[in-house]
């Protein structure tokens, strides 16, 4: 399934985004929480989308730093929701590739006795099939 | 081109649409401005006001074929004579009840408020109307079969 | 709201989901807020055989399975004829939004309630979720608390951490206002504590980030923590307990407390702690 | 039988690219009682206007069809036309053949079988058309203009200069509006009040204006040319007569604590106040919401200190009737509350404010006396960040979002003021540093990109382009996280101011005017043109006419022109001794009235009246029937008795009830 290539289509059509409504005020990139660490901002997933240059942001660890705190959702002027954009190609690439991002082997060493399930819980659909 | 079978392929109602002259009638012409499309079904006369509208005017229009018939008005409080869409609204309502208990579909009837800056509004309201009534097939009561050319 | 008061004294049982931090890692929010409750002379009813939640709403239109298990406590609680009260605010934003869904998405929802029709479920949105909060506000009222209130938490200066769950997005949850929110610190001033509002309130934690990542959770919680003990505050109160580790974690050395609202709570109702287990 | 001839226009390619205009005008022929088609490239040209009038008098045509553009367009271009050879104006129809048809269809054959249909009404139509006059009324030779900001009172000067008598109604105790407040204007950096305060003079001294001011708007009644107004003039607890601005009773009123609307509440006032120092009329008011004599019967200082006796506690509010010919709509805006976006923390720190706060910050008359301190203690601010489009520029589905007051539109002034507060800053404070996150730098104008570029390239102002996402108050300076899109990087900025330019919004006191003037508004509630490219300046309600920021945003000098542009047209109207009315006008068949006054209650301008009147009989009998009578210069024609009328005495020339319905059964063939 390697060659599984995720299509504008079907990030556009999983998000129910239209990114043509972007102004390019750059209002989620400047309200993410998460910008430090990534390599593709939320303002450059729109732009990306809408251009349909997907393979990159598939390729990108940047998927999995959105936080889903929702804050360019809510503060998106145009109302583009770009955490949704983030979302749809993170499916696409975790349902195309039958991969995940997180392996459950794995998890034993990151937890500690206090964190909460819901962090786990929360990790697992967001980075797992 | 007549069609007896409703729901025929490539069937199309026969819509009338009275708009008044200061809000509808001018978000038609603004559609048109911007053309925006709507389908050709759609036909217009131009009233003063939608209070002009006599019931009479619409059974008149189903007795001769019509498949739906709608009003735009200006948007309540907007009226250009202050008052007159507030008598459109009353009186459709009784019309639209007594046509709807003699077999016309309350879907082929409407009224709805359109401005003169809402070109695309006009646009989806008509879109949804011609949906509406297109889906529902010809209307069979009401038509008077000696308005029928053949 | 005169309607709803005079409703109460029908729905003074609430449907309860408790979510699966609050069963493990989270036990003294579940009691607090139970035993707040119970003082209050409301009855939660935990709902049977609740599934978890999933603990972050999928933002995909096409995920069904991920929101059958909210849509399945949302039929429960319309079956009793009751609205369901959350506490985590993971749980409340999930459960909130997939009600939502369940209203506006027309796709999501016939699609989900063709999985359910085996089980014998359906759903269309008849039920009101709401957060132990706003039962506090809308169904108790704070004069109302006012009055319970044994014990004030006169001169105690809190900041109330709302998190991004509880607010957004505003129009679905439609507790408060997403950037100006007043629900807690309003508890907070029924209780006697002085609320301190700082900006970063409504700022991310980190959330699950954390468990791959500490660094960025460790950097968002700092600077929550930091802007909440310069605007004054020496508590931090949250409903959340993914936001309780994060901001735990940077505790030290802030001179700030985490505490959840629940504790406050409890403790100015004057909820003994054997009581609360 | 009628004569008719029909005529299709090309409109260029405009019509003839989607209908068949050769086939409309082929069908034309035989329909009955067309006795000539035509078609034609432009038809409202004098060319197609000859072509017209050359075939009534070949043909003896007794009607006319066009097929064209929306009658809204060119009917009265056409009507004019057929005058001119005799033809009665009502005697012509026009088919919507551009906007309604050929614009909004892409098939040639959907298009042009449409526009036949339409033209066969149109046709059938005109076979029942009978020829109107219109009757005549006055003109009352006197204006009113709502508003008395810059607009209001540039219109009015303009038409009292023209000769004719003029009165402003002003909400507020003061004309002057909100230019009044600004400090400087762009691109040109020259004072505000310098040059608004002359005009107020100008304004309050003519002989021909009378300013109401503390007054607002109760009723309007009629029609372009005579309408009656009712103005509540608000209790204003001081005789404007015998005040004489002094100033005493500011001075000795114990109640200062009133936040200062002049200076946007950044201070107070005195409960009894004059707004300003240039203020006109310059007379005192009593704020009844803070006055202790009004709401606990105490003190009473103000009344004991005037030397001229103009304090009268027990004024009540006065309702004034006056007859006017023309209006001028002039209600300026308002900047919308910015409480909402409190990601910007504006209700957090006194030091977040929004750019008409700023403006009275830098005002030399303003709280500060022109000294750029912050309002949280007083400091000098060292870094200032300005946020562009708060509010403007925003989808408002309320299905997808929160609504926080936002507005779809560009508020137009932002940019170009941001720019003049950077750069009188930094004329001010050249070691302040400025940031300003910018969506686009939009400067249309003359002049307008030079002195943006002035503010970039002179003052050294940082122009970023990003959003502000957080501004966090802490340990006395404002944390700023943004974006830089072009360095592709999150900024974090220690300012210790933020501006924010706020989106402008038509005052919240015009729709409720617009509903009494019955002129319309669009979504955002800014009054709409009568055509929004030829006639910019009138409503669609026929006499009232629109002046600034009501219309639409727009700066000063646009604003000024566009006063200058409304009081032409109003003087044009005033210029008339009478008006030729609309001849579409109800009409009753007195022989089918059974005198029940439906329609005098439906009506809503009392133009029916019931009259005894003796009727002749067949039985050569003389009888006193109660019969309905429509008063032609008052009806304007809406046809709201027509419907309601039980016995069908009640009809609409021009829309009469055959005439509709031979539309209707020409599109239902």
């Amino acid at each position: 399934m390697s060659a599984y290539k995720v299509t504008q289509e079907e990030v556009l059509a999983v998000s129910g985004v239209d990114p043509k409504k972007c102004m390019r005020c750059g209002k989620c990139s400047a309200t993410c929480p998460a910008y430090d660490e990534m390599e593709y901002h939320p303002h450059e997933f729109v732009a990306m989308v809408e251009k349909g240059e997907i393979e990159k942001l598939a390729q990108s660890k940047s998927l999995y730093l959105c936080m889903t705190c929702m804050a360019c959702i809510q503060r998106c002027p145009r109302q583009v929701e770009p955490a949704k954009l983030v979302e749809a190609v993170r499916a696409a690439v975790i349902r195309g590739k039958g991969a995940t991002h997180l392996k459950p082997d794995a998890l034993p060493d990151m937890l500690d006795p206090d964190l909460p399930q819901q962090a786990i819980v929360s990790a697992m659909r967001k980075y797992t099939r | 081109m007549p069609v007896t079978a409703a729901n025929k392929e490539g069937w199309k109602p026969k819509i009338i649409a009275f708009c008044c002259n200061w809000c509808s009638y001018s978000g038609a012409d603004l559609a048109g401005t911007n053309r925006l499309s709507y389908p050709a079904e759609v036909k217009i006369i131009r009233v003063p006001c939608s209070c002009r509208v006599n019931p009479l005017f619409i059974l008149r229009a189903f007795q001769r074929g019509a498949d739906g018939v709608i009003l735009c008005g200006c948007h309540p409080g907007d009226c250009h004579y202050s008052t007159g869409n507030y008598h459109t609204r009353r009186r459709m309502t009784l019309l639209f009840s007594l046509l709807d208990y003699l077999g016309v579909e309350k879907e082929r009837t409407r009224v709805e408020w359109v401005s003169a800056a809402e070109g695309q509004r006009f646009v989806d309201v008509m879109n949804s109307f011609v949906a509406e009534v297109t889906a529902l097939g010809e209307n069979r009561r009401l038509g008077d079969l000696r308005c029928k050319e053949n | 709201m005169l309607g709803e008061s005079e409703r109460r004294p029908m729905s003074t049982i609430y449907s309860y989901f408790p979510g699966c931090t609050l069963k493990n890692k989270a036990r003294e929010l579940d009691a607090q807020a139970r035993g707040c409750a119970r003082l209050l002379g409301i009855e939660l009813e935990e709902i049977p055989e609740w599934q978890c939640c999933g603990g972050v709403y999928p933002l995909t239109t096409d995920e069904i399975a991920f929101r059958l298990s909210s849509v399945r406590a949302l039929a429960e609680a319309a079956r009793r004829g009751q609205k369901l009260v959350t506490v985590c605010s993971a749980c409340h934003n999930v459960i909130k939004q997939v009600d939502h869904d369940m209203k506006a998405g027309a796709a999501i929802a016939e699609k989900a309630n063709n999985y359910l029709a085996a089980e014998g479920v359906a759903y269309h949105g008849e039920t009101q979720v709401i957060h132990y909060l706003e039962l506090l506000r809308d169904e108790v009222g704070f004069d109302e608390l006012k009055r319970r209130v044994v014990k004030p938490l006169a001169g105690q200066k809190v900041g109330a951490y709302y998190g991004c769950l509880l607010l957004r997005p505003s129009h679905v949850m439609a507790m408060d206002s997403a950037e100006n929110p007043t629900i807690i610190e309003n508890l907070l001033a029924t209780l006697g504590a002085d609320p301190v509002v700082y900006a970063q309130r409504n700022e991310c934690c980190g959330g699950y980030l954390t468990l791959e990542d500490k660094s960025v959770p460790a950097k968002r919680a700092r600077a929550i923590l930091e802007n909440a003990r310069a605007q004054g505050a020496q508590t931090v109160v949250t409903a959340c307990p993914l936001c309780f580790y994060n901001l735990k974690k940077q505790e030290e050395g802030t001179g700030v407390q985490v505490k959840y609202f629940t504790e406050l709570l409890a403790e100015a109702l004057g909820l003994d702690a054997k009581e609360g287990e | 039988m009628q004569k008719i001839g029909v005529f299709v226009c090309w409109c260029g390619s405009n019509i003839a690219a989607t209908v068949d205009v050769k086939a409309v005008a082929e069908a034309a022929r035989s329909v009955p009682g067309v006795v000539f088609s035509a078609d034609y490239q432009y038809m409202c040209s004098q060319a197609g206007q000859t072509m017209i009038t050359d075939a009534i008098r070949e043909y003896g045509l007794t009607g006319v069809v066009v097929c064209s553009c929306s009658p809204r367009m060119h009917e009265a271009t056409f009507r004019k036309a057929v005058q001119k050879v005799g033809l009665n104006p009502y005697m012509l129809e026009v088919a919507n053949i551009r906007e309604q048809c050929s614009w909004v269809h892409k098939d040639m054959a959907v298009g042009t079988e449409k526009a036949i249909m339409l033209m066969k009404a149109a046709v059938a139509k005109v076979q029942l058309n009978a020829p109107l006059e219109a009757g005549k009324s006055p003109v009352t030779k006197r204006a009113l203009v709502i508003g008395g900001g810059i607009a209001g009172m540039q219109a009015a000067l303009d038409i009292a200069d023209a000769g004719y008598d003029v009165d402003i109604v002003e909400k507020n105790p003061s004309i002057g509006g909100k230019m009044a407040q600004l400090d400087k204007t762009f691109p040109t950096l020259d004072c505000s009040s310098c040059i608004v305060t002359p005009k107020m003079v100008e304004v309050g001294q003519h002989e021909r204006i009378h300013i109401y001011s503390y007054s607002e708007i109760e009723e309007v009644k009629g029609f372009v040319g005579n309408f009656d107004v009712t103005i509540r003039r608000k209790a204003r607890y001081v005789d404007e007569t015998k005040c004489t601005g002094c100033g005493a009773c500011m001075e000795k009123c114990p109640m200062k604590k009133v936040p200062n609307e002049f200076n946007q509440g950044l201070d107070t006032r005195s409960c009894i106040y004059i707004p300003f120092a240039q203020a006109v009329p310059k007379v005192a008011t009593i704020d009844p919401n803070y006055c202790l004599k009004l709401n606990k019967g105490a003190c009473g200082i103000c009344s004991k200190v005037c030397a001229a006796g103009a304090i009268n506690y027990e004024a009540k509010d006065e309702l004034v009737t006056e007859k006017y010919g023309a209006i001028v709509a002039a209600t300026g805006f308002e900047v919308i509350d910015v409480s909402k976006y409190d990601e910007y923390a504006y209700t957090q720190s006194p030091d977040v404010v929004t750019s008409l706060e700023y403006e009275r910050l830098m005002n030399a008359a303003g709280p500060t006396g022109g000294h750029l301190k912050r309002p949280s203690d007083g400091k000098e601010p060292k870094t200032i960040v300005f946020v562009q489009c708060v509010g403007s520029r925003e989808c408002c589905d309320p299905g997808k979002g929160e609504l926080r007051g936002g507005k779809p539109y560009c508020s137009k002034v932002c940019c170009m003021y941001t720019a003049k507060h950077a750069m009188l800053t930094k004329d001010h404070y050249p070691d302040t540093d400025i940031y300003v996150f910018y969506i686009d730098v939009r400067t249309p104008g003359k002049n307008f990109d030079e002195f943006y570029r002035r503010a970039v390239e002179q003052y050294g102002v940082h122009y970023i382009k990003g959003a502000v996402g957080k501004v966090t108050p802490e340990g006395g300076k404002l944390k700023v996280q943004a974006s830089d899109l072009i360095l592709n990087e999150q900024l974090h900025i220690d300012a210790d101011m933020v501006v924010l330019a706020a989106a402008i919004e038509p005052s919240p006191t015009a729709r409720h005017l617009a509903t009494m003037l019955t002129a319309s508004m669009d979504t955002n509630d800014f009054f709409t043109e009568a055509h929004p490219k030829l006639r910019p300046v009138e409503s669609p309600t026929a006499g009232v006419f629109l002046a600034g920021m009501c219309q639409g945003p727009k700066d000063i000098p646009e604003t000024v022109a566009q006063a200058g542009a409304a009081a032409a047209k109003a003087i044009g109207l005033l210029a008339k001794n009478e008006l030729v009315g609309n001849p579409c006008v109800a009409h009753s068949d007195e022989w089918m009235c059974n005198g029940c006054s439906q329609c005098e209650t439906v009506c809503p301008y009392g133009a029916i009246t019931y009259v005894d009147k003796e009727f002749k009989m067949p039985d050569r009998t003389v009888k006193i029937r109660r019969v309905a009578q429509v008063n032609e210069a008052v009806c304007q024609g809406c046809g709201a008795c027509t419907v309601t009328c039980p016995s069908g005495a009640m009809d609409l020339k021009g829309f009469t009830n055959k005439e509709i319905m031979a539309e209707v059964d020409a599109l239902c063939r």
